[in-house]
């Protein structure tokens, strides 16, 4: 009997004003019924693109498929023509895509969306709805699936619109959509990763369960090896257009095979990773739309096990050592005054005034007390939304706070005149979470660090040359080469681009940085090398960090102390461990639990794996 | 009364609307059948339909057809023919007239046209003292009138006035006690503006202002004789172009605007009738004799001669040039009389004896900017003034800021053109209003005073003996072009289009434009 | 993409714009009529093969020539040969067009900056201004405006531009409010730099191609206008040729002296269509999130 | 809803006060003599005093404006200078008939841009799809004056298969006034003959106007509907396998029209005030003509008059597409 999924050798290529480049590069995949397969890799490395291909939604041109062939229960789907294809869309193969805010309709309402799926469906397979009017039957069946992955009053629900709908019931409308028709094989692109954390884990058990009462085939596309460990059976490794390690997940998670498994592994924050020994990738992630030619040219080099390393230096085996385990900081006594004291700190938010109308107010920081010491790392954690990044806003004094105080070294920041202020900027300087967006696209990264020592000449003091010598050594500090100064932020990779935010937050002197999600937009082992080098920079520069996650493990690494803030209230506080280890309230408990931690061995975890 | 600016009643009009919906069937085609209704194709809408306030060719159209007056003027040269006025007696010092009435004549509303409706209407148009009223101010004052009996009226002049019976065409009789129902705080001028209260042979039925306005035959049409027409429509066409295919394509019956290039491109058109006449509408540039270089009479003298006369008359298609101040035919007017022709050498010879003999001076010139025509005239005064190394200025402006640069010398440009129509046909009508020295700061007359010319003028316009008058007005002409205050330009041909259907019309050079419907016929 | 006013770059951005634009056939269509167009507005009176008449010189013995060799587009009511009024009347167009863009576009750019940028009640009076302003119709604010002052050519281009600023304005408050909170000018704004500093450094030079884009489209659009305004005889004086003025007078003679028309009307239609062209061209490489 | 509608009606008062104004003044600025054109031309100083004081031109601007607003709160939109008719009963005559131009024009372009844009992104990039756009920027390009004369000279003069102006044959009768666009009221009383040659009349200038608008619907619709097929909600309508027409309309369709509602709403209140060259070709009796013959006899009460009503047509247009958006789009809410 052939397996669910098959893909063999599956090539792709894509037309681009460059010419063809080479996209999918000999992709080779078997699916049994029932197994949960995780896709995982950086961005850019294709998986998506394999699972479009399956249900062959990759729009030709300007995609091409010059080689492969993807069976479904031993039919070659790229030999379908397209009305079959589409007869197998919805019923055969069910797809979820990532973002569950864009993924629906916004002009039809929940049911309309539930019923035409169902109604489509049901033209090539008649016994799906049953007897009776078929939009009766459809609207219906869209009730009973509503209710099925947990939405309540599910009959009530179905002439409510999209935006009525909180992201984790809008990706689980999307899991009553793809399930609707009864599919075999559910391909999901991202399901989670756009949901806040504690979510993310109910909607991975949710596809589970569905999964697993339903006897699917599942493939789990994502760049986090947390859900691979949460949720799949099996996992598939891709770099570069290609599978570079498949297996089961404890043996894949445990024992991996491969050099690039390894690093991406090392590469990510667990609950227990000790401070400053994450491994960062070496290079960067190879842009498939414009690949060195070596990778876009390679020739195909099917099956499993994997092929031999595809070119590209992330793939080299580590040839640096996991650096030792830096001791865990306790952070440096409290020392009075602080250096920054928030008091009762609160903001609204009123929409735009208008003559005539009045909208609620909404509170977007409620009464939050902080203190931050002298080079000691606050790590502020919270759910989108919940204010933080109003956080940074208010202390810099970009928005001024409705009530309470802040304090700088005890002197009111509310009362600065204009020259206090700016040294006020010069001292506490910020991060952005966007790289990209945080730096002028049309100045170089020369200009755009020199430019905080224009700013504050007074303050620094130095000359046009006094600046150069500064900004080099700055740029070192950082960990890039002189050479890069001369680039647009546009010619460097994401975590270039964050260095070069980072160098430009240190160029006037500061005490303190504000790090809003500075990682959040970064690949994995971006991520580890930016965490690594602030790590590096406290311990040399002694600078203080408010740093600002959703990401618990991200600030577990970093911080010395961490608030855990919610709806604009600080919930709880202390050392990380503490919080870690004893949490006090139950929201600390949901997003520790939501944390997935790679540093405990899968199988003494006693994870169940699956039904390989 | 009526009022048609309101929707009509359908069983009312629906004779009317035969014709309108075998139309609409055959668009393209005038239905040959009854009734028999007359289109004609006009730029002009009606602004006003009250007889004593409203000026334009619209309006004279309105009154010459809605309205009776106590004369009409007929023929070619024109003269005075029976209007309400059945006869007329004048005194030998012209200073009296007595009118008698028709007894026919009858109203829309069917009472008849009494003395007293006469009398109320001059004296009516000499109080609201717009419109046409300028024509006997200060010869006729509402003392001067009286109604002798009901058949009977009897004027006395203030001044002497030649011309008296000429103008007489143009203050139309309203019904008295129509309009004294009406009169509202304005002597019944916001009545009069959208209603009619006349005697003509046509009532109007329906107005749809910018568009059309539809006119049906009086039941009370009193007049004898006549065509047959049963109604008639005025349409309203913005573009000469326009008119001209629409009466190409028989959509129309008579076109009022056209060109020369109009007339030329209907030349051999099957079914079209073109009328291309001379009439009294003399073009002339006047000149700033008091102010600018052209105070200067030799300046004046050399640019008469600069002049190319021939280009003028090229642009202008069909027109005749002028000689001299008054307009061909009319009574006085010297056909032989001296006038500058284009003479390059005789124009430097002039300018040798200006302030600046060799030009180089730039002088302006504006112009109705809606006029064509006058923008070709510029253009031709430019190319002409360049024999004398003079550049010429060229500024288009609206008529009101026209009439506004007329005020006084200091504001007139160096160049101003003028058309001017006669309202009579009597050469007082030109004389005075171009030349006399009370004119000055009218856009007729800006400037121009002379004493001698203001003595024969008013000379002529009280003289009643023909001869003596053509003796009056033969020094006039002489005497106005040695001093050359104008350039005397073109007298552009009235140029009408009719379908060869249409029947008795004759051609009368004074407001040719506004048709006399009454003696039309349809075939 | 921006004026050069910053030290030599030797960044792919410019060239990236570029390349983007010269690959599309169709923007450079634009740009050589555009080119052409401008040729003809600098060197037009002297291209033309009868310079006499294009100042005012007239042959009323050569009237309504059909077109020939020696007339390619006939002689008009005046015997002026209509190739050479049409190739000099480029100039008043696309100079009166351009003028009126710049006016209009750097009066709306000062407005719209300063309402943006500065925000609170100076925005809201700018702003409801803008509004108002945009509901007045434009042509018949144009055409009042030109009928007050009388025609001539300086009076045409304020007359124009007079309703022309509220669209920049708005577009560049838009542009200026949202560069406002990207996150790299609020960078600039947390490192202390001053309000100058921000606008001129970190706001402007965001906004700028949006605002080359919408000129150069415009200038299709104020050229339509300007020809608008001479067809219904508001426009410049006469001799000066121009295609609005040229087209209105001869319509008259259509149809039987069609071609009196035809070259200038073309000449209205191959302008801006060069300039739509070419704006489409500079939107879909400068300003990607337009168009396509 | 209800609240919103309001709010919006209440915008009215100060939109209506602040456009007059920007009209008086610059109406106020004229160096001419709008009195002495409208006395005629041989009247003397006292009638045109008299004249001037009749149409109060002789009081203080601001004393002007003031009774010219209390006259704007009972509907009276002041007096004719030309016509000495009141302006509110010109614009009554001549509004119809512009309107009539535009709705054809806008629904002949919306009833052909949104579809033909929707084609146009489906083919993206193929031959029709830059066909369409060669074709869409050239309709942009063309002046609607020099299209409208082409028209008239191929179909009214050589190929006589459409009239050449005007809003009706010279000797129909226009059907009874209800509405006063001359097709409606027509339809209205049955009259199909009239309806006809109405529509016959309409046709030329109706195209002429509706190509510009037409080109911008079909190129806005086509780079929204490109938009949207970027969306996911799209690849997630194909990947459950709704069927293509389905996708189409209610996916594709619905969402990129809200986008181009924006353009419908700006185009119609263009249009309006912008028939003038239109109807000089077409000799249309509209509100443009009256406009211009104001404008050139600087009579300035009818001026203001249409461009307060043009105005508050435009505010109204954009209202309706405010509600629109909310009908086609649930996630906007009237606040």
């Amino acid at each position: 009997m052939p397996p669910l999924l098959e893909i063999r050798d599956l090539h792709l290529t894509m037309a681009t004003r460059d010419g063809p480049v080479q996209v999918l590069n000999g992709v080779a995949l078997r699916i049994a019924r029932g197994e949960i397969w995780g896709l995982v890799g950086e961005s850019g490395c294709g998986k998506t693109l394999t699972g479009l291909s399956v249900a062959r939604l990759v729009p030709c041109p300007p995609a091409q498929y010059p080689a492969g062939e993807v069976r479904l229960d031993g039919e070659d789907l790229m030999a379908l023509s397209e009305p079959r294809m589409r007869a197998l869309r919805g019923r055969r193969i069910g797809m979820i895509l990532q973002d569950p805010a864009t993924s629906l309709n916004p002009t039809m309402r929940i049911g309309d969306q539930l019923a035409d799926v169902a109604l489509a469906a049901a033209r090539h397979d008649p016994a799906l709805l049953g007897p009776g009017p078929a939009r009766t039957a459809a609207r219906a069946l869209a009730a009973t699936m509503l209710d099925r992955v947990g939405i309540a009053s599910a009959r009530q629900r179905l002439s409510a619109w999209p935006h009525e709908f909180s992201g984790g019931m809008r990706q689980r409308v999307l899991i009553a959509m793809a399930l609707i028709g009864a599919p075999d094989l559910l391909i999901a692109d991202e399901p989670t990763s756009a949901l806040d954390l504690p979510v993310q884990a109910q909607i991975l058990a949710l596809m589970q369960g569905m999964a697993a009462d339903r006897g699917l085939g599942m493939i789990l596309i994502t760049h986090s090896m947390g859900v691979v460990a949460r949720a799949c059976s099996h996992v598939a490794v891709m770099y570069a257009g290609s599978i570079v390690e498949t297996g089961p997940v404890v043996e894949v998670l445990d024992r991996p095979a491969h050099p690039y498994t390894r690093a991406l592994m090392a590469a990510v924050p667990g609950r227990h990773t000790p401070r400053g020994t994450l491994s960062a990738l070496p290079g960067t992630v190879p842009d498939l739309l414009a690949p060195p030619p070596a990778v876009a040219s390679r020739p195909a080099a099917p099956g499993r096990p994997p092929p031999a390393a595809p070119p590209g230096p992330r793939c080299a085996p580590l040839a640096r050592a996991m650096p030792s385990p830096a001791p865990m900081r306790t952070g440096p006594p409290m020392a009075d005054p602080p250096l920054l004291e928030l008091r009762g700190v609160s903001r609204l938010y009123r929409p735009r005034r208008s003559l005539l109308a009045r909208s609620p107010e909404v509170v977007a920081l409620d009464g939050v007390n902080l203190r931050i010491a002298r080079g000691e790392s606050l790590g502020i954690v919270g759910e989108s939304g919940a204010g933080k990044s109003t956080l940074t806003r208010v202390i810099l004094r970009l928005e001024r706070p409705d009530a309470g105080q802040i304090l700088y070294r005890g002197a009111d920041v509310a009362r600065f005149g204009p020259g206090a202020l700016r040294a006020f900027r010069a001292r506490v300087q910020i991060v952005f979470q966007d790289p990209q967006a945080a730096l002028n696209p049309r100045m170089t990264a020369e200009e755009i660090v020199t430019e905080p020592m224009l700013v504050h000449r007074d303050t620094v003091g130095l000359d046009r040359r006094g600046r150069r010598a500064r900004v080099a050594e700055l740029i070192e500090t950082v960990g890039l080469r002189p050479d890069h100064l001369r680039r647009f932020p546009h010619e460097l990779s994401g975590g270039q681009r964050q260095r070069i935010g980072i160098a430009r937050a240190l160029a006037a002197g500061p005490e303190l940085l504000l790090l809003d999600e500075p990682t959040s937009a970064l690949d994995v082992s971006a991520q580890a090398q930016v965490l690594n080098l602030l790590i590096e920079l406290q311990d040399r520069l002694g600078v203080g960090y408010l740093f600002i996650s959703h990401d618990l493990a991200v600030v577990r690494y970093l911080c010395d102390r961490i608030a855990l803030i919610r709806q604009g209230r600080l919930v709880e506080e202390g050392p990380a461990a503490q919080i870690f280890d004893a949490p006090r309230t139950a929201f600390a408990r949901r997003l520790i639990d939501a944390t997935p931690d790679l540093g405990v061995p899968l199988r003494s975890a006693g994870r169940t794996a699956g039904t390989d | 009364m009526t009022d048609p600016f309101r929707a009509l009643n359908r069983r009312d009009l629906f004779l009317l609307a035969g014709a309108g919906v075998a139309g609409a069937a055959l668009p393209g085609r005038l239905r040959a059948q009854a009734p028999r209704v007359l289109v004609i194709a006009s730029g002009q809408d009606f602004p006003n339909l009250d007889p004593h306030t409203a000026t334009g060719y619209a309006p004279a159209f309105f009154m010459r057809n809605v309205y009776d007056p106590l004369l009409r003027v007929s023929g070619n040269p024109p003269r005075p023919v029976p209007g309400l006025a059945r006869s007329w007696d004048s005194s030998a010092d012209g200073m009296t007239h007595e009118f008698h009435l028709d007894p026919a004549a009858r109203f829309h509303s069917g009472a008849p046209v009494t003395a007293e409706d006469v009398v109320y209407s001059f004296a009516r148009a000499l109080r609201l003292a717009k419109g046409n009223s300028w024509m006997l101010r200060g010869i006729l004052t509402p003392g001067g009138l009286e109604a002798v009996d009901p058949a009977t009226v009897r004027m006395t002049l203030a001044a002497p006035f030649a011309a008296f019976l000429q103008v007489l065409p143009w203050f139309p009789v309203v019904e008295k006690a129509a309009v004294e129902a009406h009169l509202g705080e304005d002597d019944g001028q916001s009545w009069l503006m959208t209603q009619t209260a006349g005697s003509g042979p046509f009532a109007l039925k329906q107005a749809q202002p910018g568009a059309l306005y539809r006119f049906v035959r009086a039941p009370t049409a009193w007049q004898g004789g006549g065509g047959n027409l049963d109604g008639v429509i005025w349409r309203i066409a913005r573009e000469g172009a326009t008119e001209r295919l629409l009466l190409q394509r028989g959509e129309i019956n008579v076109a009022l605007d056209l060109t020369s290039e109009d007339m030329d491109a209907l030349e051999g058109a099957p079914g079209v009738v073109r009328v291309i006449q001379p009439e009294y509408r003399t073009f002339t540039i006047k000149m700033n004799t008091r102010r600018g270089p052209l105070a200067d009479i030799n300046m004046r003298r050399a640019i008469s001669h600069a002049l190319d006369y021939d280009a003028l008359r090229d642009t202008a298609g069909y027109a005749d040039l002028m000689v001299g101040p008054l307009p061909l035919g009319i009574l006085g007017h010297d056909p032989d009389l001296a006038v500058p022709r284009h003479d390059p050498d005789a124009a430097r010879a002039h300018l040798a004896r200006t302030a600046t003999p060799e030009g180089g001076i730039s002088l302006k010139i504006v112009y109705s900017a809606n006029l064509e025509q006058q923008r070709r005239y510029a253009l031709v005064l430019l190319d002409s003034l360049r024999a004398l190394n003079i550049t010429l200025e060229i500024q288009p402006m609206r008529w009101p800021e026209m009439i506004a640069a007329c005020a006084s010398p200091d504001t007139l440009p160096d160049f101003f053109p003028v058309y001017q129509t006669a309202n009579y046909g009597d050469p007082d009508n030109f004389a005075y209003a171009a030349y006399h020295s009370a004119s000055n700061g009218n856009w007729q007359n800006p400037v121009f005073a002379d004493p001698e010319v203001d003595r024969l003028i008013e000379a002529g316009r009280t003289e009643t003996d023909i001869e003596a008058r053509k003796a009056i007005y033969g020094d006039f002409q002489r005497k106005v072009v040695a001093d050359a205050p104008d350039l005397f330009g073109v007298q552009e041909r009235r140029k009408l289009g009719f379908r060869d259907a249409v029947q008795g019309h004759v051609f009368t050079p004074v407001a040719a434009n506004a048709i006399e419907c009454w003696p039309l016929s349809l075939v | 993409m921006t004026a050069g006013t910053r030290p030599p770059r030797p960044a792919a951005r410019r060239p990236r714009a570029l390349r983007r634009f010269g690959r599309n056939r169709l923007s450079l269509l634009g740009a050589g009529l555009v080119a052409l167009v401008l040729a003809l507005a600098l060197f037009g009176p002297l291209l033309a093969p009868y310079p006499a008449h294009v100042a005012g010189g007239i042959d009323t013995a050569a009237r309504f020539q059909p077109p020939s060799a020696a007339h390619p587009f006939g002689t008009n009511e005046l015997g002026q040969d209509v190739l050479s009024l049409t190739l000099a009347g480029a100039r008043a167009s696309v100079l009166a067009g351009f003028s009126v863009v710049l006016i209009g576009g750097t009066t709306g750019i000062l407005i719209g900056g300063i309402a943006g940028f500065l925000g609170g009640w100076i925005d809201e009076i700018l702003m409801r201004l803008t509004d108002l302003m945009l509901i007045v119709p434009n042509l018949i604010l144009a055409m009042t405006v030109a009928a007050v002052l009388g025609p001539g050519f300086q009076n045409m281009v304020l007359a124009l531009a007079l309703g022309w600023w509220p669209g920049y304005a708005r577009l560049l408050r838009g542009e200026v409010l949202a560069a406002r909170e990207r996150p790299h000018v609020t960078a600039a704004r947390a490192m202390g730099a001053s309000q100058a500093r921000v606008l001129v450094r970190h706001i402007l030079p965001d906004c700028v191609s949006p605002v080359i884009v919408k000129m150069s489209l415009d200038m299709g659009f104020a050229i339509l206008m300007v020809a608008g305004l001479g067809f219904i005889g508001i426009g410049v004086r006469p001799p000066v040729p121009e295609w609005g003025t040229m087209l209105a007078t001869a319509r008259a003679y259509m149809p039987d002296m069609w071609w009196v028309a035809m070259a200038p009307g073309l000449a209205i239609f191959v302008a801006v269509f060069g300039f739509n062209l070419l704006g489409d061209g500079l939107r879909d490489s400068l300003d990607p999130r337009g168009g396509r | 809803m209800l609240r919103f509608l309001f709010r919006r009606l209440l915008m009215l008062g100060p939109v209506l006060v602040g456009l007059t104004a920007i009209m008086f003044v610059i109406a106020r600025l004229l160096p001419g003599d709008p009195v002495g054109l409208a006395a005629g031309p041989n009247a003397t100083l006292a009638e045109r005093a008299a004249l001037a004081q009749e149409f109060g031109l002789d009081r203080p601007v601001w004393d002007q404006y003031l009774s010219y607003v209390a006259g704007l709160a009972r509907g009276d939109l002041g007096r004719s200078l030309m016509t000495r008719r009141p302006v509110a009963e010109d614009i009554a005559i001549y509004l119809p008939a512009t309107l009539e131009l535009v709705l054809a024009a806008m629904a002949l372009a919306i009833a052909l841009g949104l579809p033909l844009g929707l084609l146009t992104a489906l083919w993206q990039n193929r031959w029709p799809d830059r066909l369409g756009q060669v074709l869409a920027i050239g309709a942009i390009s063309m002046p609607r004056f020099f299209l409208g004369l082409l028209l008239q000279l191929v179909f009214a003069i050589w190929l006589m298969w459409l009239p050449l102006g005007g809003q009706l044959p010279v000797v129909t009768l226009p059907p009874p006034r209800v509405t006063g666009l001359v097709t409606l009221d027509a339809a209205l009383a049955g009259d199909w003959a009239t309806l006809g040659a109405a529509c016959r009349h309409l046709a030329l200038p109706a195209l002429a106007l509706s190509l510009s608008p037409l080109a911008a619907i079909l190129r806005m619709m086509r780079a929204s509907a490109i938009e949207v097929m970027a969306q996911d909600y799209v690849t997630a309508a194909r990947a459950l396998g709704l069927p293509r027409r389905k996708i189409l309309i209610k996916t594709i369709g619905r969402n990129a029209v809200s986008a181009t509602l924006t353009v419908i709403g700006l185009y119609f209140g263009w249009l309006l005030g912008g028939t003038v060259l239109v109807e000089t070709v077409f000799d249309w009796p509209g509100l443009g003509l009256y406009a211009t013959r104001a404008i050139l006899s600087q009579d300035m009460m009818p001026v203001i008059g249409v461009a307060l009503v043009t105005g508050l047509i435009f505010v109204a247009v954009n209202l309706a597409v405010d509600l629109a958006y909310g009908l086609i789009d649930p996630r906007v809410r009237y606040e």
